[in-house]
């Protein structure tokens, strides 16, 4: 029994640990898995999953670069009769997929929600009733990035936040923790004083936070927020730099996916969306993470 | 005097020796290629690469992946076929991959359907205008008219300010992904509208590039047009001279290639029913390297379409090979990049033991 | 005026410090052939260079068919019916020997702008032709013109100009890579543009061939037209002692 | 007789109006950039680019911001120092990206700590084999072989395969890549020694760029490896003719050019603390870009490393102008495209405005 | 055997189907001159070509200095003494005229490897002495060799060549872009070849020039050696007959 798997990048933090989860599944039970790199590119997915339809796997697991892009995938998959589960992102398409198509995933909406209700809190227990942020976005051809910087704006326009947030200025960092470095030094240079930095993942956070060290700036004065809950992220939370972070069970996503294809493939009925929670980590509850992603 | 029909007298000439089209060797080394798969396939994992092993099926070949084989090479084939024109004029386009992007969203955006499963579609761009449930033709012209506008733009720049194709092309690059991102600020576009879905469904795409690789396989054969591609790339200050307008020539071909590029996105884009700003990432190299390795020549002058049709089928081969095999995703890589390079050895090689004279 | 076809007043050019012509003054009139000879780097290529606007000069003028002109290239110079043959020779290399000659006047088979269908079978038979009046061997015109000698390459470019001539050719030294025979008929080519009336601008340094074709004698001496003599009032020691500079505005200059 | 210091008579020369170097056309673009900056600052948000308007400060400049100019640009500049050699010999060097990523991994993972906050290093590579804590000088040694290995492939393949330097690099990119993420399994590689850790820390960067710049520029300019650098990108035939060994001079620039590519992994990882399979990409493209503008001629032949210097300065005022005037993120890219493209033609329109006589 | 420095035996070359040069057999004694003559496209320089290994031979032996040689490229050929002036320069476009005049035979202030120091000065010098055996004048040799003239090229080709003349020199068609002083320089610089011993192949269409410096004559024609006659039983008409194929092996089909 082989199942083929898409992944939509490997070289992603979050995403490697995702498909550990699913390795160390597929050796538990015994199933072959040929994971596969799409590289970010939604037409390099699809061609995967009809390389997969051609070597006659039992199932197929994608984990989307593109959610809107799903339609066609299920169709090639559905037209070849074989069963499909979507891990970590939701299908645009949730709704109106056959019976032997499923989704595991987290809603995007709720990472930066819960990342940016934290910063506000921990403005409004300083004691502050303005504060100004710059915000570090992701890869801006991302969805993930989009979702995460919109979910800022929304909360600190909203009722939720009840601290007046100013944002500076809003740039890219392509999810990278160098050019998050320079933005951040040259931001540093025009010499504003900021209370806060939001970024859309854990590598551009630790960037930001370099960039303050290496410029002098007091890590107690600012707060820090960042979403993936990696291991450096971790360890800079320890370390006092990093105030706030998300987790999301990559390693659980990964084997449940795995799950519901093995059962589909077999013919068995399951859950078609199962949503895993995301959860908010800070120091208070850090040693509940250290061991987890 | 039978030898009046190849010249004019002087040395011996003996016309049985030609030397061998340098497609052969582009071919020789396609066959090479599946033959490997399928001797690995047959003694290592008991399975064939391209005949069917399945009960449920009873054709000859494993047809699904011939199908696959091509499939997933059409797209960046149609670039391909543009960029070959650019690189035989000595030039280079970069601009590609950026330039689907680009009109992917663009195309796609006038694209849309009115509702989606009985709701108002979500993503509609010009919901606000009522653009929705546009005639097909819409979309298709705007965005081919976007590939003519950056093709202009590339070609102008190369033509009259006479910066290399590498800038110009590159800054093209740059600007057409950004415009891409800015176009729905990172949101992906979907939804289209069922006849734009038609353009790149099932096997459409393949049969699209087979026709412009024909197509233009005959212009770059037989018409001025193509004598002229030659002409620059072989010796831009001679072609000048001899009173052609190379300028006019260069922005032309610019204008085709991304013409196709802008083509092919709309391709890809109905193919995937989406767009999204990332589309297109890196097929520029993929359009170059499926150029280089059918035999045409960076220098300029030097190649055919018919080798770089042969260059995207081992790209295919290729990607569906270590599908086949099970390859271990990291070693995929690793192996691509080996082959492109052998592949380009072997045919480097061969012609230069052709050229010691026998 | 009317029988001057080409003129040139005060024309002059410079290469960041280096003078390569100076107040060039020259006179063409129809039918005329006339040679232009000089040392190396006297300038010589520099003039034809100017006069068909390969590149742009630094000062002066030229009329050319009576009215003043400022070609923007060598390919509006050939427009206007100014043919020549470059000393770079301006070949194709990895095109064919017809596709060279027949570069930028391609026959049709039907036309369809930029998309004309060559009609490679009569180019090809006009090229044999062509290159029988030079006397030329080659092999197989089908072998890109990478893979012909020196002297073959030259033979395109001459039978190319000799085909297509209009009011003016100019040859730059035509005839340096050329063997015996070949020289022989190029110079027939020569004579039978003079009796077509064609003008001929030749640059050579083969003084006995200048002698031979020529009705008037230019010579150029560091950038400067140093002498314009009528053959039947000179000599080969006088227009070398022209060159060499021991007569001629730079005479004493020239022993510094 | 003058004259003769110059050259052996002949023609009347002026030596006072020997052609201005290429550089300066650079240098002119550089300060007009600059200017431009200024300008915008002053004009519509009264702030100032360059100088310090701060009152806790009293420098006259805003040194913060001159820092981060030449920091963020200095390890891409330090590709680009062995990129434009490359270049000048003919070639073009695709791989340098990959290579940066590929040797980051590599290197890192001898540079990394045991205990990590009082915890063991829960992203040790080597903890099975007790390789931590390693001197500095391992990682520093093992990332320069991986350099050097990637250049001797990478000019092998260019010299004794004969196949196209963009075919040669570009399967290296591939392959490099591939290596990277199969290093670690896609993991990043964390937390490394304090010694590592110097070596990208503050303003070493820079330091380092500079150093390596001004070492590069002598010998390209003072030494026979400059000498046939130039040589053989001016005529390759030629130069082989000459009696040079071209082969095994291509060579030695490809494994400088990727030495130094991956003495900037080491450097850009210890700045970051951290390696990651997708570190360096699109490196290859700025740093040629970076060369190309400083007036490096991708025909080969032509440019010049202090070109190359100024072509990365102006990428560096480029970010931070853009950051400065908080322009929109999505129109960055469209105007940095524009912005690269406006440099080259600015350089290409004063020379040729030049060779026109004045 | 012993005074045979250069000998060919049955050297053969094709380019495709183009028979370029077939089964030349070929002798160049110690301190002898000699001349190759022939058409355009007979091959003349492809056998130049065998010769230095520019090319690889499709048969037959070469024999240098006593023993067989394969060269495996042009570096072999002249670290073992033969020094060559190609047809096309070999000459490094955007160099300036002393770096290509020492390319691969730097000076150097101190050595270092690959990372030498080159002495500049002294092979500036030297350069503008070399320069001047050739009676050529160029203004400024700090410009790159692409400002040059296509005679001022030609002389930094000669230059070199003859600086460096080692055990053999072979030139082809040096004098053909040349003025009459250059010429004559370069006829002298011959002679003084002639006078130091050194044996020389000298590729030329002018015939006065071949029966004035060399003592044998050897004709190509179609690809093939048909005469190879000493200076003093042979004459121009004679040797033209051969070219044109009246006399000679080729006599009969030459007017098929
Ligand atoms: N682009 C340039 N830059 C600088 N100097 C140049 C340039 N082009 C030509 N020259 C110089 O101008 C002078 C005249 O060159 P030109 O080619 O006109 O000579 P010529 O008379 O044709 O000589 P030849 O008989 O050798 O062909 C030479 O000294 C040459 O070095
Ligand atoms: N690479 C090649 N491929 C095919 N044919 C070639 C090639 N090189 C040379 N030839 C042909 O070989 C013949 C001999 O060329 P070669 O250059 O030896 O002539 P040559 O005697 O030197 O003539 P010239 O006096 O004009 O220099 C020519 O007909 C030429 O077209
Ligand atoms: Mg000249
Ligand atoms: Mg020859």
């Amino acid at each position: 029994q082989d199942i083929g798997v898409s992944m939509a990048l490997f070289d992603d933090n979050f995403l490697t640990v995702l498909r550990n989860g699913l390795d160390a599944k597929g050796k538990e039970l015994g199933v072959g898995l040929q994971i596969e790199d799409a590289q970010n590119d939604v037409a390099k997915q699809l061609d995967q999953i009809n390389n997969f339809i051609a070597s006659g796997v039992s199932a197929i697991i994608v984990n989307p670069v593109d959610t809107s892009a799903t339609q066609a995938m299920s169709d090639a998959a559905a037209a070849a009769n074989i069963p499909l589960v979507y891990v970590n992102r939701e299908p645009v398409n949730v709704d109106t997929m056959p019976d032997n198509q499923a989704f595991v995933a987290s809603n995007e909406l709720d990472s930066g929600t819960l990342q940016t209700k934290e910063v506000c809190r921990l403005f409004k227990d300083a004691g502050k009733t303005e504060a100004n942020i710059y915000v570090i976005m992701g890869e801006l051809s991302n969805q993930a990035a989009v979702m995460r910087t919109k979910d800022i704006h929304d909360v600190i326009a909203g009722p939720d936040c009840g601290v007046k947030v100013n944002i500076l200025d809003e740039q890219t960092s392509n999810w990278s923790r160098d050019l998050a470095q320079n933005l951040m030094t040259n931001w540093l240079s025009t010499g504003a004083a900021f209370d806060g930095v939001i970024a859309n993942n854990d590598e551009s956070a630790i960037g930001a936070i370099q960039a303050m060290k290496a410029s002098g700036v007091d890590m107690a004065t600012v707060v820090v927020a960042g979403i993936d809950a990696t291991q450096d992220a971790l360890a800079a939370m320890q370390a006092g730099d990093l105030d706030v972070t998300v987790f999301q069970d990559a390693a659980g996503q990964g084997a449940g996916a795995l799950d519901a294809a093995i059962k589909l493939s077999k013919g068995e009925a399951v859950e078609q969306k199962v949503y895993i929670p995301f959860q908010l980590v800070t120091p208070a509850n850090i040693g509940d993470f250290l061991a987890k992603n | 005097m039978s030898q009046t029909t190849h010249g004019l007298g002087g040395l011996k000439y003996d016309p049985t020796k030609k030397a061998r089209a340098p497609e052969w060797n582009v071919f020789f080394a396609l066959v090479g290629i599946i033959i490997v798969f399928e001797l690995i396939g047959r003694l290592f994992m008991g399975d064939s690469f391209l005949f069917n092993t399945r009960d449920n099926v009873d054709t000859l070949f494993n047809q699904a992946r011939l199908q696959i084989i091509i499939l997933q090479v059409s797209i960046v084939g149609i670039i391909a076929i543009g960029v070959t024109q650019v690189i035989i004029t000595g030039g280079i386009d970069l601009s590609s991959g950026s330039i689907v992007g680009a009109t992917a969203m663009i195309a796609m955006s006038f694209a849309q359907v009115a509702m989606v499963n009985g709701n108002p579609n979500p993503k509609a761009i010009f919901g606000d205008l009522g653009w929705m449930d546009l005639p097909v033709i819409v979309p298709v012209l705007v965005g081919l008219s976007c590939g003519v506008v950056a093709g202009l733009i590339n070609g102008s720049l190369v033509a009259y300010t006479k910066i290399p194709p590498f800038i110009a092309t590159l800054g093209m690059m740059v600007t057409a992904r950004g415009i891409a991102k800015w176009w729905s600020k990172g949101n992906p576009i979907s939804f289209p509208t069922d006849s734009y879905a038609l353009i790149g469904k099932g096997m459409t795409p393949v049969f699209l590039f087979v026709v412009l690789a024909v197509l233009f396989h005959c212009i770059m054969t037989y018409t001025k047009y193509g004598k002229h591609c030659y002409a620059i790339g072989s010796n831009e200050a001679a072609t000048r001279m001899s009173g052609i307008n190379v300028d006019r020539h260069k922005v032309l071909v610019y204008v085709i290639a991304s013409g196709l590029a802008a083509f092919a996105a709309i391709v890809l884009s109905s193919k995937n029913l989406t767009a999204q700003a990332g589309m297109g990432v890196m097929y520029e190299l993929d359009a170059i390297a499926m150029a280089v390795i059918g035999g045409v020549s960076l220098q300029g002058g030097r190649g055919s379409i018919l080798g770089t049709v042969l260059g995207a089928l081992i790209f295919g081969v290729i990607i569906s090979g270590f599908t086949f095999l099970k390859l271990d995703a990291y070693y995929q890589e690793m192996v691509k990049g080996v082959i492109i390079v052998g592949a380009v050895v072997l045919d480097q090689w061969r012609q230069q033991s052709r050229s010691r004279g026998k | 005026m009317s029988d001057i076809i080409l003129e040139t007043r005060g024309l002059t050019k410079r290469y960041g410090g280096v003078h390569a012509l100076e107040d060039a003054n020259f006179v063409l009139r129809k039918g005329e052939h006339i040679a232009v000879v000089g040392d190396n780097g006297a300038g010589k290529s520099t003039f034809v260079r100017q006069i068909t606007a390969v590149e742009q000069k630094s000062g002066g003028q030229v009329f050319f068919d009576g009215r003043e002109v400022n070609f923007s290239g060598p390919l509006e110079a050939r427009e206007s019916g100014i043919e020549t043959v470059f000393q770079t020779l301006a070949l194709a290399d990895d095109l064919d020997v017809p596709s060279n000659l027949f570069l930028g006047r391609e026959l049709f088979k039907f036309r369809l702008g930029p998309f004309s269908v060559l009609d490679r079978k009569t180019m090809r038979e006009r090229t044999l032709e062509a290159l029988k009046t030079t006397a030329v061997k080659i092999p197989n015109v089908d072998n890109p013109i990478r893979n012909m000698s020196g002297g073959q390459r030259q033979c395109v470019s001459i039978a190319r100009t000799a085909a297509f001539a209009s009011k003016l050719v100019i040859m730059d030294e035509p005839t340096a890579a050329l063997g015996v025979q070949e020289t022989a008929q190029v110079e027939n080519i020569i004579r039978g543009l003079k009796e077509r009336g064609v003008p001929l601008i030749l640059v050579s340094h083969n003084l006995r061939q200048v002698f031979d074709l020529v009705d008037r004698i230019v010579v150029f001496r560091r950038g400067r037209i140093v002498a314009s003599l009528n053959k039947d009032e000179t000599d080969g020691n006088d227009i070398v002692s022209y060159i060499t500079g021991v007569k001629g505005i730079g005479a004493e200059a020239s022993h510094a």
